[in-house]
């Protein structure tokens, strides 16, 4: 038996959260190197099944497979197409940047008590969800996908729950109860969509008779399972609405504003970079697979709901007046944009999809954890309180830039690479959805620059006068996000080659071809 | 009447026993439930007991029957009333709800199930009915015998285990564990003085009340009870007799009668008046 | 050979921009030579074009593939034709003479450095826009001289008004960008690919309907870049950026892009009459609207920005009259390169030596003090007027023919609107010449109102004349040189086609005609502002002077409805999403709330009523066991 | 008369019972209450008993005599402990656990 490269992918992160939990109180210092040292090693590992992973090859690679739970049939089935190797690859590169962001993030308010141990356990409960989030991507069995799907909410809980805006947080009373609130709207929320889907994977058992998403796919493709129309509707909102709800999909979203505003900027760019992209990720793996037809029938109205992510998160994110609140509501945006290309039904749509979550997570990686740097020093998350500090941190000023620009869509940057992607894919089909969705770049340029222009321009404000540029760690931790969001801007090839094979799988799997230019098929 | 019915049914003795006793049975439960003192539910209880071991006999449980007599009324209740004389033989239970809707819950709930019982037993099918006849052939005691300690010997010795678990739990519940050295006379005589409340010794019930039972207060010289007297158990209960105002009405009619020997008249009626009636 | 160019500039801007301080003392050299070397590589390149026969003057180069997705191929590939290679000479040339002005405008800016990064940047951009094989690259240098143009606007941007005048004009481009990707959209659907060759050779295989949308939509897109009705808002302000910027970007290069890109795709606009209209109506509008805001504007700078507007007007109309026009549209574009460029750079040079005034109202006589640039200056001025044998002569003079030449009613009235355009442009240039450099030195009464030493004007440095001189000549000679034996429509035809119009009255009738309205416009001007001295204040002026200050009412307009209504939009979803979205959310966790807490009024300890529930359920279960045999 | 009269004066009494323990508050009329259905359930049995004509019946019914006897052993010495540390036999008193 070979390597389980996989398993072992998933494992390492999940014994360093362990043995980072393990370090004692006093060695605070040394659990956050240790922490450091196993992402590193998960992205080496995440980066030798980039280089294993053949795209040419069969469609689920580096596939392993154990009996577990023999009664009903569940297995511990791993395996990875290229959607996966590249989220995959995005959130083991992501882990690292966000533990070197989130350095002194973790550190106790006083040093007095000696059993309180608030660093290894940040730590320890980030590397956890990546090991959860890694798992998930992986699983190829539905009821081990689903377990990991719920199960990640429990660190992330924590992470909000228990790791506010320090900054923000010195002498407001109220800030806890807020930050509770937002981690029990969140676990409640994600559960109940977990609780649905749950009720859809056991119908899915009885009618299907297996976990095995391979199997279940085989069968429903060459037709030896036929799942009576209403059954397989059912079925498909069941997964649906776990997974919007994740994603987050309007009128879902609400719990995504206050999580993210109320958690460190490390946390918020895990939720929104990594573990959202679980939710859009199993629309793609599960709804799409498993229930074709279903999701064919459902097309319409997510295509609206997702039109309606995309105006009416930028809109909000126009009118939001707290830096955080403003990027999550941008993200909502995003994510309209990412469920728009995933059901346009078109190679382009699906492969842009793909790409945009991968860019999203860069994108907003950069502006989040910039903003995190921007409020640490200031301690504020209100853009009023800001002003002109492009003149006294310039370099910070321009990154931050850059990371709006990348929100915006420039092109040369990676996200505008898959932005249009999604929008030509969604316009072959479906013109009309695919120009009111062209609205968005509008509102996206208007709610970042606007953003931009309040707290980076004018004159410089009293409170921010003496603001000291990015630090040696935060540029280790922004430069390499910048330059990857500029090379993958400008040759984004390396990605979509790992793509393109799998969404075309998909397309044959919803029994989709993308429509023909008009001229030729006049022809 | 033909063979099948006649399996069905019984003597018209019988008959006559089971409506009588039956209604006593009912009678006795009813009163069990509905009767304030505890001692008095307690004896209806054994009443329907009683009752019911008359049943077990004409069913042809004669073991069974005698135990329940024995057993059961003898010992089982005498238990129940022998607690009851330690919580308080004379306390009367208030019949008054206090829980909110518990009482016409109880009532719905038990005329449901009532109604319930009545319609399955009225539904299920009971048509072989065979008489313990052949069952009891070789004697009634035997034939348990046979069956306790060969096929239910097993279950049998549980209950014996059940049994002495039961009887050392009961121990351990109301044993009070002594913490620490008993103290000797002389200290507890030490720390009164300490504590400065009563020296001498307290006074005995009845003692100017003309009455000797231990739950009559003795009265102090105006004739009020002193609490002191009575046991603590009794006071705690709640159950002392209170016999002040007879002693003031005796000590009244001597005045009276004094008065109209010596032809005086009454110096102050008032002064009778009891102590914490005067001060209001 | 071709990347290099854009690579030039790319890696000035990159290296510039990443340096960090150390390269604070040599910044500005890197990007001037850089610049330059990006003209000497587009020289070479234009020798070897020249060297070809007129049909083999088209070169691609292919680098790599871009987006590579099933069924849609984006490559980053080069075409280098003759229209491109004009461009490639507009934009580096006048590029280098700007960065070369600029070492001497910006010298006293600390941040000095970043400025040449962002012109360098800017000129990548534009090349890159011109030199594009296809729309989505096209798109690409579009939105990035686009970024440029934000950074270059908001350079200072400690000034709430520069800052805010940058985010508009992105903003306004960003709309038009809408237009050009959903054409890039409608382009994908209809021909399965956005390069420029597929596209353009099958015109003929769809529907006019299908056209005319996308040819709307990149009038839409050139709408925006070019500042044309009705998204020509954001010029205006953008002259809150320094005045090269001003020059480069807002009147020479990138605010002509809409040209190229309409010219670019003349293929389908000549198969979309009702298209090309709307862009000729455009032009025509853009064009009065321009010439009216530009005699009401006291700002030197916003003068010739409405100016700009203007001249990019008649450059559309040129555009939108089909083969007819689109060498003369842009002939215009380059000699208007040439003279707003020099023009632009004139009034930069004032300002630097009148301490950033841009008042012209505050100034006055200056042309005993700064004679370079007066000279300067008003060579530009008789070019942009259109002065017989200037380069603003020769083409605005062909344009107005071809408006004529269009024919019918059309022609009629779009050359009456070109030759009225021609009389208002004389006014407005006069005035500014005559308040900028004649009458009474007005900055003296300032001076002296405010207390201080009245600040003498100064003539500007070497390095920020010789520009202008370089520019002023090729006003002077540009056009004649580009019009003597045609040359300019025999370079351009292979790419553009062309046909001659046969305009209703004779070509010298209408040259006499533009004359006459020049000479009008130029004795209107000298009646008002030349015989009587300026008021310092402006006065109140007409109703149409007062609209016109406001720039006809357009940003009251866009305030009102867009960014008031936009306000309250954003403002009541936010309150939606608060109450109503997250109000259900909430609501149904209250309610949950709600119901365990009365549940919970069960659990009250009291043994009995656990056991009534007991009971109860014992009877339900009797009860369902009862039913269970029953049925 | 038929036999399965004693079933229904079993379930009668059991029913009575049953109602007492749900409206007494005295722990010992409670627990008498108790003793009460667990007769009637020993009645039933012992009809049963007769019914099927064997002793299987009375052998379950001396069964549940033994566990009456330890439970009210328990059940006593409960109340007796009770009392001591409350000087009340009522059931309501110990609930502690309402809110």
């Amino acid at each position: 038996m070979s390597f389980p490269l996989l398993t072992a992918t998933a494992a390492l992160p999940a014994v360093g959260a362990v043995a980072t939990a393990a370090v004692p109180a006093a060695r605070r210092t040394a659990a956050k190197w240790l922490a450091l040292a196993f992402s590193l090693g998960t992205l080496a590992l995440a980066a030798t099944i980039l280089v294993r992973f053949d795209p040419g090859g069969a469609r689920y690679q580096l596939t392993e497979s154990h009996s577990w739970i023999a009664a009903f049939g569940v297995r511990y089935e791993l395996g990875v197409d290229g959607i996966a190797v590249a989220l995959i690859g995005l959130t083991a590169l992501l882990v690292p940047f966000v533990m070197l962001a989130g350095w002194h993030d973790a550190d106790p308010l006083e040093t007095g008590s000696r059993r309180w141990r608030p660093t290894q356990g940040f730590f320890a409960l980030i590397l956890a969800l990546e090991a959860m989030v890694i798992l998930s991507f992986e699983a190829t069995d539905v009821f081990l996908f689903y377990i990991f799907f719920e199960a990640m909410l429990i660190p992330l809980y924590f992470l909000i729950g228990g790791f506010g805006d320090r900054a923000h947080e010195r002498g407001e009373k109220a800030a806890s109860t807020q930050r509770s609130y937002a981690a029990v709207k969140f676990l409640l929320y994600n559960l109940a969509g977990g609780l649905i889907m749950l009720a859809a994977v056991i119908g899915l058992y009885v009618v299907a008779g297996s976990f095995s998403l391979t199997e279940i796919a085989q069968a429903r493709a060459d037709g030896s399972l036929r799942m009576a129309t209403g059954v397989e509707r059912w079925l498909f909102l069941g997964f649906f609405f776990a997974f919007a709800v994740k994603a987050p999909l309007w009128p879902l979203h609400t719990w995504l504003p206050n999580a993210m505003q109320e958690s460190t900027a490390p946390v918020a760019v895990l939720i929104t970079a990594v573990v959202d992209k679980v939710g859009t990720f199993a629309m793609l793996r599960f709804c799409l697979q498993l229930f074709p037809e279903a999701s064919t029938w459902a097309t319409p109205v997510v295509l609206v709901l997702a039109l309606i992510s995309i105006i009416y998160g930028a809109l909000l994110a126009v009118g939001q007046r707290d830096i955080k609140r403003l990027i999550a509501y941008a993200s909502i945006s995003h994510f309209g944009f990412i469920i728009m290309g995933i059901f346009a039904m078109t190679s382009q749509g699906q492969s842009g999809a793909t790409l945009y979550m991968v860019n999203h997570g860069l994108s907003t990686a950069v502006l989040m954890l910039i903003a995190g740097f921007l409020i640490s020093r200031r301690g504020s998350r209100l853009i009023a309180d800001y002003g002109g500090v492009q003149k006294v941190a310039p370099v910070l000023a321009g990154t931050f830039l850059i990371g709006s620009l990348a929100t915006l869509s420039l092109p040369g940057l990676a996200p505008f690479v898959s932005e249009f992607l999604v929008l030509v894919g969604t316009f072959t089909r479906y013109p009309a959805i695919g120009i009111a969705a062209t609205l968005g770049i509008v509102l996206a340029a208007l709610y970042t620059l606007v953003l931009y222009q309040r707290t980076m321009t004018g004159p410089v404000r009293k409170e921010v006068s003496a603001m000291p540029d990015l630090r040696v760690r935060e540029l280790v931790v922004v430069a390499p996000l910048i330059v990857l969001l500029i090379f993958l801007g400008v040759y984004p090839k390396p990605v979509t080659d790992i793509v393109n094979p799998a969404v075309q799988q998909t397309m044959s799997d919803v029994h989709q071809t993308d429509p023909k230019p008009e001229v030729e098929a006049a022809k | 009447m033909t063979a099948q019915l006649a399996a069905y049914s019984t003597s018209t003795g019988e008959a006559v026993q089971f409506w009588i006793l039956g209604t006593l049975a009912v009678l006795g439960a009813l009163c069990t439930v509905f009767l304030k003192k505890a001692v008095h539910s307690a004896l209806c209880l054994a009443g329907t007991m009683i009752v019911l071991a008359v049943f077990y006999l004409a069913n042809g449980a004669y073991f069974l029957g005698i135990v329940q007599i024995v057993v059961y009324t003898g010992a089982i209740m005498m238990l129940f009333l022998f607690v009851v004389m330690l919580v308080g033989v004379t306390a009367a239970d208030s019949l008054k709800e206090t829980i909110k809707g518990q009482r016409w819950l109880a009532l719905l709930c038990g005329l449901g199930f009532g109604i319930l019982l009545f319609a399955g037993i009225g539904h299920a099918s009971l048509k072989d009915f065979e008489g313990i006849g052949r069952a009891n052939a070789n004697g009634n005691v035997e034939g348990l015998a046979s069956l306790i300690f060969t096929r239910y010997v097993f279950a049998f010795e549980l209950t014996g285990v059940l049994l002495i678990t039961a009887a050392v739990g009961a121990m351990v519940l109301t044993h009070r564990q002594r913490i620490g050295r008993a103290r000797t006379q002389r200290e507890l005589a030490e720390q009164r003085v300490r504590e400065g409340k009563h020296l001498p010794p307290l006074p005995a019930p009845g003692v100017y009340a003309r009455h000797n039972a231990v739950d009559i207060a003795g009265l102090l010289p105006d004739g009020t009870p002193s609490e002191l007297t009575v046991n603590k158990t009794l006071r705690e209960r709640g159950q002392i007799r209170d016999v002040s105002a007879e002693a003031l009405n005796d000590l009244r009619a001597l005045e009276q009668r004094a008065e109209e020997r010596l032809e005086r008249t009454a110096i102050e009626a008032a002064t009778f008046k009891r102590p914490e009636e005067a001060s209001k | 050979m071709i990347a290099l160019l854009i690579a030039a500039p790319l890696l000035g801007a990159a290296v510039l921009l990443v340096g960090g301080r150390r390269l604070d003392a040599v910044g500005h050299w890197i990007g001037t030579l850089l610049a330059s070397a990006s003209f000497v590589i587009g020289l070479v390149l234009f020798a070897d074009l020249l060297g070809r026969e007129a049909e083999q003057r088209t070169v691609v180069q292919h680098l790599f593939s871009w987006i590579p997705v099933a069924g849609f191929q984006a490559d980053v590939a080069f075409r280098l034709d003759q229209l491109s290679m004009t461009f490639v000479l507009l934009i580096t040339g006048v590029g280098s003479l700007i960065h070369v002005y600029s070492i001497g405008y910006m010298e006293h800016d600390e941040r000095r450095r970043r400025f040449f990064g962002y012109l360098n940047l800017f000129l990548a951009a534009m090349l890159l826009l011109v030199l594009a094989d296809n729309y989505l690259l096209l798109y690409f240098g579009w939105e990035g001289v686009g970024l440029a143009s934000y950074l270059l606007i908001g350079f200072w941007q400690h000034k709430p008004s520069a800052a805010t005048a940058a985010k508009k004009a992105f903003l306004v481009n960003r709309v038009g960008d809408m237009g050009l990707s959903i054409a890039i959209m409608l382009m994908f659907l209809t021909f399965g690919s956005f390069a420029f060759e597929p596209v353009l050779s099958q015109v003929g295989d769809t529907s006019e309907g299908r056209l005319t949308a996308i040819g709307l939509m990149l009038l839409l897109a050139a709408c925006g870049k070019s500042a044309q009705v009705p998204l020509q808002s954001w010029l205006g302000d953008a002259m809150e950026g320094p005045t090269p910027v001003s020059a480069l970007i807002h009147a020479a290069t990138m605010v002509t892009a809409g040209v190229y890109l309409i010219v670019r795709s003349g293929a389908i606009f000549n198969a979309a009459p009702d298209a090309q209209l709307a862009v000729t109506v455009v032009g025509a509008v853009t064009l009065l609207f321009g010439a009216v805001v530009g005699c009401a504007k006291d700002d030197i700078k916003k003068a010739l920005a409405a100016s700009t507007m203007s001249q990019i007007g008649y450059m559309m109309l040129a555009a939108g009259l089909g083969p007819l026009g689109y060498v003369f549209a842009i002939m215009h574009l380059v000699t208007h390169g040439f003279f707003k460029a020099g023009l632009f750079l004139g009034a930069g040079s004032v300002m630097h030596g009148m301490n950033d005034e841009v008042d012209m109202r505050k100034y006055g006589g200056l042309r005993r003090y700064m004679p370079v640039t007066f000279v300067t200056f008003g060579l530009g001025y008789l070019a942009i007027i259109g002065f017989p044998g200037l380069s603003g002569f020769f083409s605005k003079d062909k344009i107005i023919e071809a408006a004529f030449a269009k024919g019918g009613t059309e022609g009629w009235i779009l050359g009456g609107v070109a030759l009225l355009g021609a009389a208002v442009t004389a006014f407005y240039m006069t005035r500014v010449m005559l308040m900028t450099f004649f009458g009474e030195e007005r900055w003296r009464d300032r001076a002296e109102a405010s207390g201080q030493a009245a600040a003498t004007p100064h003539e500007s440095p070497g390095v920020m004349t010789i520009p202008m001189i370089v520019l002023a000549v090729g006003s002077v000679f540009g056009g004649a040189f580009f019009s003597i034996g045609d040359r300019f429509l025999h370079w351009l035809e292979p790419v553009t086609g062309h046909s001659e119009g046969h305009p209703p009255v004779g070509a010298w009738a209408v040259t006499a005609a533009t004359v006459v309205c020049l000479l009008i416009g130029v004795a209107v001007a000298w009646a008002q502002y030349g015989r009587r001295p300026v008021p310092a204040v402006a006065p109140r002026g007409s109703l149409l002077t007062r609209a016109a200050r406001r720039d006809l009412f357009q940003d009251d307009f866009n305030h009102v409805v867009l960014v008031r209504g936009g306000e309250h939009l954003t403002r009541s979803l936010v309150y939606v999403d608060h109450t109503l979205v997250d109000g259900v959310v909430n609501g149904a966790a209250a309610s949950v709330g709600g119901l365990s807490g009365r549940m919970r009024r069960l659990q009250n300890g009291f043994a009995r009523s656990y056991a009534v529930s007991m009971f109860g359920g014992a009877a339900l279960l009797v009860a369902a066991t009862l039913l269970m045999r029953a049925v | 008369m038929n036999p399965v009269n004693y079933l229904y004066l079993a379930a009668l009494l059991f029913t009575i019972g049953a109602t007492g323990v749900l409206i007494r508050r005295n722990a010992i009329v409670l627990f008498m209450c108790i003793e009460l259905m667990l007769n009637a359930c020993n009645l039933a049995l012992v009809a049963f008993s007769r019914m099927h004509g064997n002793l299987d019946g009375q052998i379950v019914a001396f069964f549940t005599m033994v566990v009456a006897a330890a439970e009210v052993v328990v059940g006593l010495a409960i109340i007796v402990s009770l009392f001591r540390s409350r000087h009340s036999a009522s059931v309501d008193d110990a609930s502690l656990m309402k809110l």
